[in-house]
């Protein structure tokens, strides 16, 4: 650090040299304690001769009481029910091990969490012992060495590294930098794309009669007959039954500007065309981002638009939530996760959830990629041993069986081989069947990991945001305007050697 | 015993020179009025005195101690602020208390001081009363009762009866008068009133342009000033000023005027032959009588005051003024652009020389 | 030239509808604290309903509804009171003693409150981060600190006002300063105290940013929750929560304005325009 | 009876102050920078360090995220916000915002101020007032999401009335057309009482005599307003205007809880932008250095304020 300061050409005048000191002091305080090695307070020598990664062992934690504090997703269900859960947890270290402990829970919605969380981490606050993070977050927690890496736990935990479905849960919940096979989060619910259909009204005569005079074909009206078409193939039957005069509609997505809502429902247009958003191998994003097929792509996406409720570039979760369960709409786009909560109590016995539509890609087969959703849990490096001890001690009961079936009896997901596989979970949920089908190997993926995430997001979010309303109807300036602002982030950073073209950083969305 | 002596005390604020060499003396149970005009320093002379302000240089004595590095509250001064401060939120009971209150008197030996004081000034009926439900003239006796509370033997007000209407103030004249002979204690009194001054004063100091020009006792002030601004601010109405020139004829000296020749008796203080003569206008009277310094003028105008009437004059090309009783049966009555003679006691006509006076006026020559 | 009482009738009922007007938003919330979520959602809207309390009961029965507002009592109040008593010390010192420099510290005092938020709380998160401040005691600091330059402004003006005369009187009778400070000057600006008191206090009251950004356990206020809890467990916004809660929030800002009217005045415009309306 | 005999002050020791060492202290030079003390702890420490820190880091490549340690830029930052042509918009669309809003909000403020004016005698006119007020003390955080539920396309009040007055609904919020407006009518329904009160208090302001001069002269309306009111009135206007600008000029809580600045770009305004550069980017070099920028407009909004404080001061002898 002192080479970076003596070198500067600070200005003659002793108010700025006296400043600019001042702040190299406060940048260099910061700078050694972002330098501090990940984990480390984590790895302090165990006293008692046990790693806290190792959780409780023996009688080290007898008679201790203490808070666990969580950190989780507000207004996703999900995320909630490990909070309502606890005190079985409780009960069971309590007896097992002698300690009490009691749950803290701070919630705060997708964005604002990280918002949230990442500034005390900064400060190497255990302000939070554990936190449900969204899976983009991971590189972002994991190069500053804000939490413990998932590799150093499993080394000494051997029962926590359960054998996942597919690599998608690796993928998209554990590994940082995609690829290096470095394992930094615990799968605590995975998610994936599904469509939520009025099986009452697919299955009504009198629709199917109206709808094979009107379209000559027959309306499709199982899983299996849903589940293999394209989202052409499906335009119809939204056109169908999208009743404006009713105010009923076909279907409903996301297009909200809120955190990754609009991202996240196009991505999969974006894969259909063997596309992608960014070159992870070159760190570009021009020329694979602003790609005429994204475009049309992009096009087509708003173009489903017109089988939708007004209102729908303000779309979320919470309102395919609201818009289905009013019975407002005859399908809705959201995340498999959310289930329980798509299908009220008149909706009971009247709701299928299938895969997303399928896409024809370019090389003739029909498929689907889908966005990965769905969070892992992280663990704060920042921990004292005590409290380590109580989050290792947390995610062992997390993963045991019992928890598990518990967990998904409520309405949450399942991530390990034999969770998914378990007898009798394709039926158990009318969404579980599609959720396992999304889950196979190669039908979802997620998106960047990277710790820029939250800057290159705000960047799309904004653009698509402001075609979703039509403030631009351009779709290939909007992503020229996306690919050259998120080429300059990554370049800063170093990510790519390509400085974005200086016509695209011209580009407004005005 | 000297209750209060100032040394030679001096006072500027940044450039401006406000006081200087200043000298005073007070002697115990004296009524002092510091008599000057608007802007002459009194303010802060007062300020010096109680301490709210240290001069540049000098000493204060109180009571024959050096209390020049005291704070105020050391000084044991009872005081009367000018405009009253009256404390809004105190009642006039807790307002008049409050010396006491801050001297730590105990709560039994209050109520009497306060009824007794409050007696003094007739606001027994007012005790209960907020500052802001008084009178301008309701509020000044309160803000005197508060000064007049404290125990000690010293008592500064600072033109405490200022804007106030006429009647009330010559009751209020009355009633201080009255109280400091009573208590016996030593007052001193700021003040740009000269009949205030008059009245009340057993001594007057007249501070002039940032010192004391002259001080002693009304009668001395009045009758024989030392300073031309002395005999004209002392005064009501102004006193005539008469431009006169000295020279000696023999061994006599003689001051010639344009309205009159006079005989003069004292000592020239430098070589300028011009002077000036003061009278005053109740010195000068319409008629003559033997021994009187006569000469012929002219009336311009008269203002009938009620009581007196005032007679504006032309004494071959001297303004003068003079006030005639009006039940005075001796004076003959005069009417506008009457030629009258006038006459004044030469003893009266105080001669000055650059503003001092040098001795009186001996007869007619 | 009296005018008649019909004219009159008119002119106060347009102004009350003028009032109404304004109110009427907050009214509807109001309204909304007291349907069921079926109601609130009602298409179309309800105007007539069967009222009931029950959301009021969830949300105070939330886990964090009255702790968050214990919290917002406690810092709005506390920190006020601290600026208060800081900002008295120093706007009696600028008032009586005559420094130099007065002038250009009570501009960079009150330019620091023309800042926005976002700003300033960079460097101050920063700091916060260093000293392990981001507790209970740094947002107290930090509110303090916002609630300084109104609170200075105000005292300040109104010390002035207050006559030389009764410090002095009070000096010549063997008062200390701090007495002619606490026990003559004080009770003189008691306009002055309760309208910056009120000003800052709901400001800090209404604060949302900072106490986001900085807050750490035990300082989370109210808005706080209102931005972070608005979602029910479905996802969606839990509007008859969000109703209620802003009811309860804006009552005491309402009570206020309506009990010391007579001081808003002074308060929005930092004394620098006495008077009432 | 007096209790104390004249000449003899000094026999009773309760007439004299006690010198204490406190006392000694309070009068002291010292004494007066001890009371100047806390308020100067205060402002260096939150305001004074924080400030230099924030100039000093403006200067850096500095991100929280990032392990790398910063870098000193020089004044790339500044550079990169100079060419960042949506930073531009972003303060084009404030300076929209703050024109409007301030605009219609004193237009509309003065003239409801008139219409206030003389209703001293109005019956309940403590509870009236009390209720034209109450938008301003509201939470901006609340206001932002009531807005919302009154906005809402499907079930909210503004859409079901519009519809009956129109036969159609409009999404407010997310409306390219009008979100805009809709979080300007938001800010006008705030802070319209702000400026109604500043017109009573201009209008208070007028001395009484005058106005009964200019009835006497039998004077026009607008004689009356431009040759009595105005000159009275003009400075407590002006101050409520400047405020108004400087709190418009910081708007945040509002566009961030309605329209999270969407739809698009439409309602992002620059403070909600710096809030987004430091706390979700967490970018503290570049975010130090817009912070740098909105704080030179800040200091030159309060400059404004101050001249015209002072020249009301001035002419009036305040």
């Amino acid at each position: 650090m002192s080479e970076t300061i003596s070198s500067q050409p600070f200005s003659r005048r002793s108010l700025l040299k006296g400043m600019a000191a001042l702040s190299a002091a406060a940048v260099a305080a910061n700078a050694l304690a972002a330098c501090a090695p990940a984990g480390a307070p984590a790895a302090a020598p165990a006293a008692e001769g046990a790693s806290p990664l190792q959780g409780t062992v023996g009688d080290e934690m007898r008679g201790k009481s203490l808070e666990l504090s969580l950190a989780v997703i507000a207004g996703w269900p999900p995320s909630q029910l490990p909070i309502e859960m606890f005190p079985s947890f409780a009960a069971a270290v309590k007896e097992k091990y002698g300690y009490d402990v009691t749950v803290r829970k701070t919630e705060a919605p997708f964005a604002a969490l990280f918002q949230r969380v990442a500034p005390t981490l900064a400060a190497k606050s255990q302000e939070f012992n554990l936190i449900v993070s969204d899976s983009q977050w991971l590189g972002a927690l994991a190069e500053p060495g804000w939490i413990i890496k998932a590799d150093d736990v499993y080394a000494v935990n051997p029962e926590l590294d359960l054998e996942p479905f597919s690599s998608l849960v690796v993928n998209t919940y554990q590994v940082y930098p995609d690829g290096s096979g470095q394992r930094w989060g615990f799968p605590q619910m995975p998610d994936t794309q599904g469509l939520f259909i009025r099986k009452d009204l697919v299955e009504d005569p009198a629709e199917q009669a109206a709808f094979e005079a009107k379209y000559g074909t027959k309306l499709p009206s199982t899983y299996d007959e849903f589940a293999e078409l394209t989202i052409q193939e499906y335009e119809p039957i939204f056109e169908f039954f999208n009743r404006p005069d009713q105010e009923f509609y076909g279907t409903a997505a996301q297009y909200s500007k809120e955190y990754d809502f609009f991202s996240c429902a196009y991505h999969p247009y974006v894969y259909a065309t063997g596309g992608d958003i960014w070159d992870p191998a070159t760190g570009n994003v021009v020329g694979m981002l602003n790609t005429d097929a994204n475009a049309a792509q992009l096009e087509y996406f708003r173009s489903l638009t017109q089988y939708m409720p007004p209102g729908y570039s303000d779309f979320t979760i919470g309102s395919m939530i609201d818009l289905f369960t009013q019975g407002k709409v005859f399908s809705a786009f959201n995340w498999l996760a959310v289930g329980l909560f798509m299908i009220s109590p008149e909706l009971e016995g009247k709701v299928m959830a299938v895969p997303h539509p399928k896409f024809i890609f370019p090389d003739g087969e029909k498929k689907v990629i889908g966005a990965m959703g769905g969070q892992p849990w992280v663990i704060n490096a920042f921990n004292d041993d005590d409290h380590m001890r109580v989050c290792i001690d947390f995610l062992k009961w997390w993963y045991q069986d019992d928890t598990q079936e518990e967990f998904v009896s409520k309405g949450g997901l399942p991530w390990s081989k034999k969770g998914v596989e378990a007898e009798g979970f394709e039926e158990s949920k009318p969404y579980t069947r599609a959720f396992k089908y999304m889950l196979e190997e190669g039908r979802s993926r997620d998106f960047w990991h990277l710790p820029e995430y939250a800057e290159l997001l705000a960047v799309q979010q904004e653009a698509y945001s402001a075609f979703a309303s039509g403030q631009v109807n351009d779709p290939k300036r909007v992503l020229d305007y996306i690919a050259g602002r998120q080429q300059q982030i990554l370049f800063d950073k170093g990510r790519t050697q390509t400085a974005p073209p200086a016509e695209l950083l011209d580009l407004t969305l005005s | 015993m000297t209750a209060i002596a100032l040394n030679n005390l001096a006072k500027s604020y940044g450039r401006k020179q406000i006081l200087h060499n200043l000298h005073l003396s007070v002697p115990a149970g004296e009524f002092m009025v510091v008599f000057g005009l608007p802007a002459s320093g009194k303010s802060v002379l007062v300020r010096l005195l109680t301490g709210l302000e240290a001069p540049d240089q000098g000493n204060i004595f109180l009571r024959g101690t050096d209390v020049t590095r005291l704070s105020p509250g050391e000084r044991n001064i009872g005081y009367v602020p000018q405009s009253f401060a009256l404390y809004p939120h105190f009642t006039v009971y807790q307002n008049i208390a409050y010396p006491l209150h801050l001297a730590r008197v105990p709560k039994p030996e209050v109520e009497p001081e306060v009824q007794r004081v409050a007696g003094l000034l007739g606001i027994q009926s007012l005790l209960d009363r907020k500052p802001d439900q008084l009178s301008g003239g309701q509020k000044q006796r309160v803000a005197i009762a508060r000064g007049l509370i404290k125990r000690t033997d010293l008592y500064v007000l600072d033109d405490p009866l200022v804007g106030l209407d006429f009647k009330l103030r010559e009751r209020l004249i009355d009633d201080l008068k009255r109280t400091q002979a009573m208590l016996n204690v030593t007052f001193v009194y700021t003040t740009s009133d000269a009949v205030e001054s008059l009245m009340l004063a057993s001594q007057i100091a007249v501070l002039d342009g940032g010192e004391i020009i002259e001080s002693g006792s009304p009668e001395t002030l009045y009758r024989s000033p030392q300073h031309t601004r002395t005999l004209q601010s002392v005064a009501f109405p102004q006193a005539n000023l008469i431009d006169g020139t000295l020279s000696t004829q023999g061994n006599r000296q003689i001051i010639e005027t344009p309205a009159f020749r006079a005989g003069f008796s004292g000592q020239p203080n430098g070589p300028t032959p011009q002077v000036q003569i003061g009278v005053r206008p109740e010195q000068i009277r319409i008629g003559t009588a033997p021994g009187r310094l006569t000469c012929q003028a002219r009336v311009l105008l008269r203002e009938d005051l009620g009581g007196e009437e005032i007679l504006y004059l032309d004494a071959q090309g001297v303004q003068l003024t003079t006030v005639l009783r009006s039940d005075d049966q001796t004076q003959q009555h005069v009417d506008i652009d009457q030629s009258v003679t006038i006459s004044m006691q030469p003893q009266q006509l105080i001669v000055f020389q650059q503003g001092r006076r040098i001795g009186v006026c001996t007869g007619s020559e | 030239m009296q005018p008649s009482r019909t004219r009159t009738t008119v002119y106060y009922s347009l102004l009350w509808l003028v009032a109404l007007l304004f109110f009427l938003p907050v009214f509807w919330i109001l309204m909304a604290s007291f349907k069921t979520p079926d109601d609130i959602l009602a298409v179309p809207p309800r105007f007539l309903f069967q009222p009931t309390v029950d959301n009021i009961v969830s949300m105070l029965t939330r886990p964090n509804t009255i702790p968050y507002f214990i919290n917002s009592l406690f810092l709005s109040i506390l920190s006020v009171t601290l600026a208060l008593a800081v900002s008295f010390l120093a706007a009696y010192t600028l008032s009586r003693y005559k420094f130099r420099a007065t002038n250009f510290l009570m501009f960079l005092i009150l330019s620091t409150r023309m800042v926005p938020a976002a700003a300033l709380v960079v460097p101050i998160f920063q700091m916060y981060n260093a000293f392990q401040w981001r507790n209970q005691f740094g947002v107290l600091m930090l509110y303090t600190m916002f609630s300084i330059p109104f609170s200075l402004w105000i005292l300040k003006g109104f010390i002035d006002g207050v006559s030389q005369r009764y410090d002095e009187t009070g000096f010549v009778n063997g008062a200390s300063r701090l007495h002619v400070m606490f026990r003559v000057v004080l009770p003189q600006v008691r306009p002055g105290l309760i309208a910056a008191f009120i000003f800052n206090l709901i400001f800090v009251w209404n604060e949302f940013l900072l106490n986001f950004i900085l807050g750490g356990p035990g300082t989370q206020m109210i808005p706080y929750a209102l931005a972070v809890g608005l979602t029910d467990s479905g996802g969606n916004v839990d509007w008859a929560f969000v109703a209620s809660l802003s009811t309860g929030y804006v009552l005491l800002p309402t009570l206020m304005i309506f009990f010391f009217q007579k001081y808003l005045l002074v308060g929005m415009t930092f004394g620098t325009v006495r008077g009432e309306v | 009876m007096r209790s104390v005999h004249p000449g003899q002050p000094s026999a009773d020791p309760m007439l004299l102050a006690r010198r204490s060492p406190l006392r000694t202290f309070e009068e002291s030079r010292f004494f007066s920078f001890t009371l100047l003390l806390p308020i100067l702890i205060f402002f260096v420490a939150l305001n004074v360090i924080p400030t230099l820190w924030m100039i000093g880091m403006s200067f850096y490549n500095y991100s929280l995220m990032s392990p790398a340690p910063p870098t000193f830029l020089g004044v790339d930052n500044f550079v990169k916000i100079y060419n960042d042509s949506d930073l531009w918009s972003a303060f084009g669309r404030t300076f929209v915002f703050v024109v409007l809003a301030v605009g219609l909000e004193t237009t509309l403020g003065v003239l409801l101020g008139f219409l206030f004016w003389g209703s001293s005698n109005m019956p309940g006119r403590r509870l009236a007032l009390t209720l034209l007020f109450v938008p301003m003390v509201v939470t901006p955080v609340a206001s932002g999401l009531f807005w919302r539920l009154i906005y809402e396309p499907t079930f909210g009040v503004a859409n079901y009335l519009l519809q009956q007055l129109s036969g159609q609904k409009i999404d407010f919020l997310t409306n390219i057309d009008w979100a805009f407006g809709a979080v300007l009518f938001v800010d006008i329904w705030m802070w319209t009482p702000f400026m109604i009160l500043m017109t009573l208090a201009a209008l208070g302001s007028v001395p009484k005599a005058e106005l009964e001069a200019a009835e006497v002269d039998r004077l026009t309306a607008w004689q009356r307003l431009w040759h009595v009111i105005w000159p009275h009135g003009k400075f407590i206007l002006m101050l409520g205007i400047l405020l108004r600008t400087i709190d418009a000029y910081k708007t945040t809580d509002l566009v961030f809880l309605m329209t999270n600045g969407g739809p698009g770009n439409i309602t992002e305004l620059i403070a909600l932008k710096l809030y987004r550069y430091a706390f979700a980017s967490l970018n503290i070099g570049f975010s130090s250095a817009l912070a740098v920028i909105l704080l030179l407009i800040a200091i030159a909004f309060t400059s404004i304020y101050l001249w015209v404080l002072h020249l009301r001061r001035y002419r009036e002898g305040v």
